[in-house]
């Protein structure tokens, strides 16, 4: 008998790696994009490799999971990342009084650390505002997320995935109380037809309430979208962060010959309808310009925003919400061969992946061990080799 | 402030017939070409685009805007429109079409491949240009090692050059500016000999430098100013000073 | 909603004169282009001058019969488009020459201009000595 | 990734590669043969072009003789390498473009003949 045949919903960062994992394991694997690779919320993140230290004082599990994976990919990704590190300053008193918080949570949390004198700080980083009172160097680093996720897709097809973009999941197969497939439209004839599945991971962010609705269950995820700023410069090699709890505009992560400034937060109802607020650009380049005044001096280059896929809890404002990640098993919902994998970063996707794996295993009754830990990832180019 | 552009806009199904259809939306007036798409998009999600990063890093969203080969996502709706009344987009040239604004870019991948291109580079110090000095940073162990800065080359593959090129116009088989430029940067950056040696034969062949017609519209239109045509005509430099070595038995015959 | 239809030129299959297509083009195509013309024409050319000096081998006659007309005003107006023809590949020759030794890379656009205006008075020098002659 | 370049690199290897320079190295050698052609041949003579006379006379300089068997031999690589770059580009199979190499070496070979025969017939035409 063959491979047990898993289709997994979306190709941003979980999609992506969910089928590396699967695929590495043996099963037969159909990633079904309704665009291009990483083409929201993945494609327009902050393209942050976290250390874990944004998180490390209010969201501890998720600032271990981020330096965990960190180190990881780090090993498996080597060639396609920024490894420069990042550096949380102090502006402000206030800030200041955070160092303490901050770097009792990088110990608890594992993080390596090392705070480095303000002078050397800003011979490193000549941008940077120079009125800084502290300055801790931990090991972020700086992906870029379309190849990100074409890394893990063209090592999943060479373990024989079948990765089809532009072609749209419209509807859940369902037979009795289990999800057998999924009806899909084909952007490329405008053609639809019906793909037969084991199990179907639904492993598309945001929208992974809209997808979980076809097959009658309910996801509690939460959009909350986040607008990136885009300058014409590169100013900083090192991703600078407030030292303080996450708020609006507190980033800057350089990338290639740019830097990016991120983020506000704010709820939505569409994932698929976010109007940027104008003043939220307005307010990201004021925000940026107290970490890197030179700001002043670039000119906007790109403005993106996308949802990020968090889990919504009781009554939380979004910036409290966890961004850990929840796997769903819709049997405890009555449906069965389904499974949802929601919230949770790009820098944890290797690690969602290996849980849902993990699940997606349990379910068929079979047990093979998880490689991707030890396992490097090809060429992103490979991807169309 | 928000304003109405009407969009005249490539479409073409497999097994149909390519044609424009013209589109009204509405943006904001600071908006990018990108987000005129996407609203385009939200009228008739049937609608084939390639987008990422919206910040021109990832290189996919290429498109012709009133002919030229742009990415929309750092175009402004006002510059697409000075002087006309409506913006036209169009799929890359050059490349098979696969629909809408969608062209197929895997043969473009398999020479990028080919051209032994690293894609991070030793970062230059953010001042003056130079090179950084190795610094202590992290390693995958959590300690720290000294080395200079990194960070992503300057070419996105986005493959607007290959949709300027007159050659690549006239046949598949030319290398491509990309490529020939990648070749150019993976020269500089490695000195395994036995590479390099590769990867001049790369270049010489017949579909290689020698097949470029010097028009530099590569160059032009290049958004990353990476100037392949600039690298062409460096690699043709340095393939006649070997040949002329070559002929007079100076140097090791490849 | 859509306003109005209209049928697009598929961008496949290339055309087989796409490579002259200079439309919204730069100057280095302008002048990639201009070589190409004009290295046809001269290749024209020098087939019908070979087969025009098959008459020497008829004899005096023939040839000098054949000199009398190339003497004629419209015949000398072709040998300046020959000449300016021959000025325009030979000149830009040159720049593509020194620019693929790696020389004046950066100055392509400089050495094209230049070298056009040279190639100018050099035919306007030529047509005078041309018809004065 | 080294495979591949290997492969690619003996794929694209040819001719071809020799083709440009050779194509610079005559240009560059017809801008002198040629330039002293055209002049020789219109600036030089009084009113303009040689009578039959005047054709013989010239030819029958041995320095002018090897000058213009120079300048057809060079002249006609450049003009055919010309004439095989356009032709390729116009997207032919493989088989028309080997074809078309050869075409080009018989027309070559044959208008280099030719000159040859040109210029024996006029220096042995019978002055009269």
């Amino acid at each position: 008998m063959s491979a047990p045949h898993v289709i997994v919903i979306g190709a941003g960062s979980t999609g992506a790696a969910t089928a590396h994992d699967l695929a590495l394991r043996g099963y037969r694997v159909t990633v079904l994009e309704r665009g291009e690779i990483a083409n929201q919320t993945t494609g327009r993140n902050h393209c942050l490799l976290h250390s874990g230290g944004r998180y490390c004082v209010k969201d501890q599990e998720s600032a271990i999971e981020c330096i965990d994976e960190n180190l990881i990919l780090r090993r498996i990704m080597p060639d396609a990342l920024e490894l420069n590190d990042g550096l949380f300053v102090a502006l402000t008193e206030e800030d200041l009084a955070f160092k303490e918080k901050f770097i009792a949570g990088c110990e608890e949390c594992h993080i390596p650390f090392r705070e480095i004198p303000v002078k050397r700080a800003l011979e490193l980083e000549p941008f940077l505002n120079p009125k800084l009172l502290a300055a801790v160097q931990v090991p972020d680093g700086v992906f870029e997320p379309w190849r990100f996720c074409l890394a893990f897709l063209a090592t999943a097809k060479k373990n024989g995935a079948v990765v089809r973009t532009f072609t749209e999941v419209t509807d859940l197969i369902r037979s009795g109380s289990s999800i057998t497939g999924v009806k899909v439209v084909d952007h490329r004839t405008g053609k639809t037809e019906v793909i037969g599945a084991d199990i179907v991971v639904n492993a598309t962010g945001p929208w992974a309430g809209e997808i979980a609705r076809m097959g009658g269950v309910d996801v509690p995820v939460a959009p909350t979208a986040g607008v990136m700023v885009t300058v014409n410069r590169r100013l900083n090699n090192m991703v600078i962060n407030r030292m303080n709890k996450p708020s609006d505009g507190d980033i800057v992560v350089p990338q290639r010959t740019t830097s990016i400034i991120g983020t506000t937060s704010w709820t939505i109802l569409d994932p698929d309808q976010i109007d940027i607020p104008p003043d939220h650009i307005q307010m990201m380049i004021a925000k940026g310009k107290e970490l890197i005044p030179a700001i002043e001096h670039t000119v906007t280059r790109g403005v993106g925003a996308a949802a990020r896929p968090l889990i919504r809890k009781a009554n939380a404002d979004e910036r409290e919400i966890s961004r850990t990640f929840e796997c769903f098993d819709h049997k405890y919902d009555g449906v069965e061969g389904f499974v949802t994998i929601s919230g949770g970063k790009t820098t944890t996707a290797r690690a969602m992946a290996e849980k849902v794996t993990d699940i997606v295993g349990q379910k068929l009754g079979i047990s093979v061990e998880c490689r991707t830990k030890e396992t490097p990832l090809l060429s992103y180019r490979y991807f169309y080799n | 402030m928000a304003i109405e552009v009407p969009v005249r806009m490539f479409r073409y199904k497999a097994g149909g017939e390519p044609r424009f259809e013209t589109y009204r939306v509405t943006v904001p007036d600071d908006a990018n070409v990108i987000d005129v798409i996407e609203m385009v998009w939200r009228q008739d999600t049937t609608l084939m685009y390639r987008h990422a990063c919206h910040h021109a890093s990832c290189g996919t969203c290429a498109v012709r805007i009133n002919g030229y080969e742009k990415l929309p996502c750092i175009v402004p709706v006002k510059e697409a429109l000075r002087g006309r009344s409506e913006i036209t987009i169009e799929p890359l040239r050059n490349f098979p079409l696969v629909g809408d604004l969608v062209v197929d870019v895997a043969g473009f991948f398999q020479k990028q491949i080919a051209s032994g291109l690293v894609i991070t580079r030793p970062a230059e110090a953010t001042l003056d240009g130079a090179r950084y000095q190795p610094v202590e940073v992290f390693n995958e162990s959590g300690g720290l090692e000294a080395r200079p800065y990194n960070r992503f080359e300057n070419c996105i593959e986005c493959g607007i050059c290959i949709s300027a090129c007159p050659t690549m116009a006239a046949t598949d088989k030319f290398f491509g500016p990309a490529g020939l430029a990648g070749i150019h940067r993976a020269l500089q950056t490695t000195d395994d000999a036995q590479k390099k040696s590769l990867l001049l034969a790369l270049a010489d062949g017949e579909h290689g430098v020698w097949r470029c017609h010097s028009a530099w519209e590569c160059t032009e239109a290049c958004p990353q100013n990476v100037r392949p045509a600039e690298a062409i005509m460096a690699l043709r430099r340095e393939l006649i000073i070997h040949k002329v070595k070559t002929l007079f038995g100076m140097g090791a015959r490849r | 909603m859509t306003t109005q239809s209209e049928v697009a030129a598929p961008s496949r299959p290339r055309r087989i004169w796409q490579w002259a297509d200079v439309r919204r083009r730069n100057l280095g195509m302008y002048a990639y282009v201009l070589n190409r013309i004009t290295g046809i024409g001269l290749v024209i050319y020098l087939y019908l001058h070979l087969a025009v000096l098959s008459t020497l081998t008829r004899g005096p006659s023939a040839w000098d019969s054949f000199i009398a007309i190339a003497k004629s005003p419209a015949f000398l107006t072709l040998d300046v488009i020959l000449l300016v023809g021959m000025l325009i590949h030979g000149l830009n020759g040159i720049r593509i020459t020194l620019n693929g030794f790696g020389v004046a890379v950066g100055a392509q656009k400089a050495l094209f201009i230049g070298l056009m205006a040279l190639a100018a008075v050099c035919t306007a020098v030529g047509a005078f000595l041309i018809f004065t002659k | 990734m080294q495979k591949t370049l290997d492969v690619e690199a003996r794929a694209t290897r040819g001719l071809g590669n020799l083709a440009w320079v050779v194509q610079a190295v005559t240009g560059i050698a017809l801008l002198a043969l040629l330039g002293l052609h055209f002049i020789a041949h219109h600036f030089v003579v009084e009113g303009g072009l040689r009578n039959f006379q005047q054709v013989q006379e010239y030819i029958g300089n041995p320095l002018i003789l090897t000058l213009e068997v120079l300048f057809l031999m060079v002249v006609t690589p450049h003009a055919l390498l010309g004439v095989r770059a356009i032709l390729f580009d116009l997207q032919l199979s493989e088989a028309t473009e080997k074809w078309i190499d050869r075409a080009l070496w018989i027309i070559g070979i044959a208008t280099v003949l030719y000159g040859f025969w040109l210029t024996w017939a006029i220096v042995t035409y019978p002055a009269g």
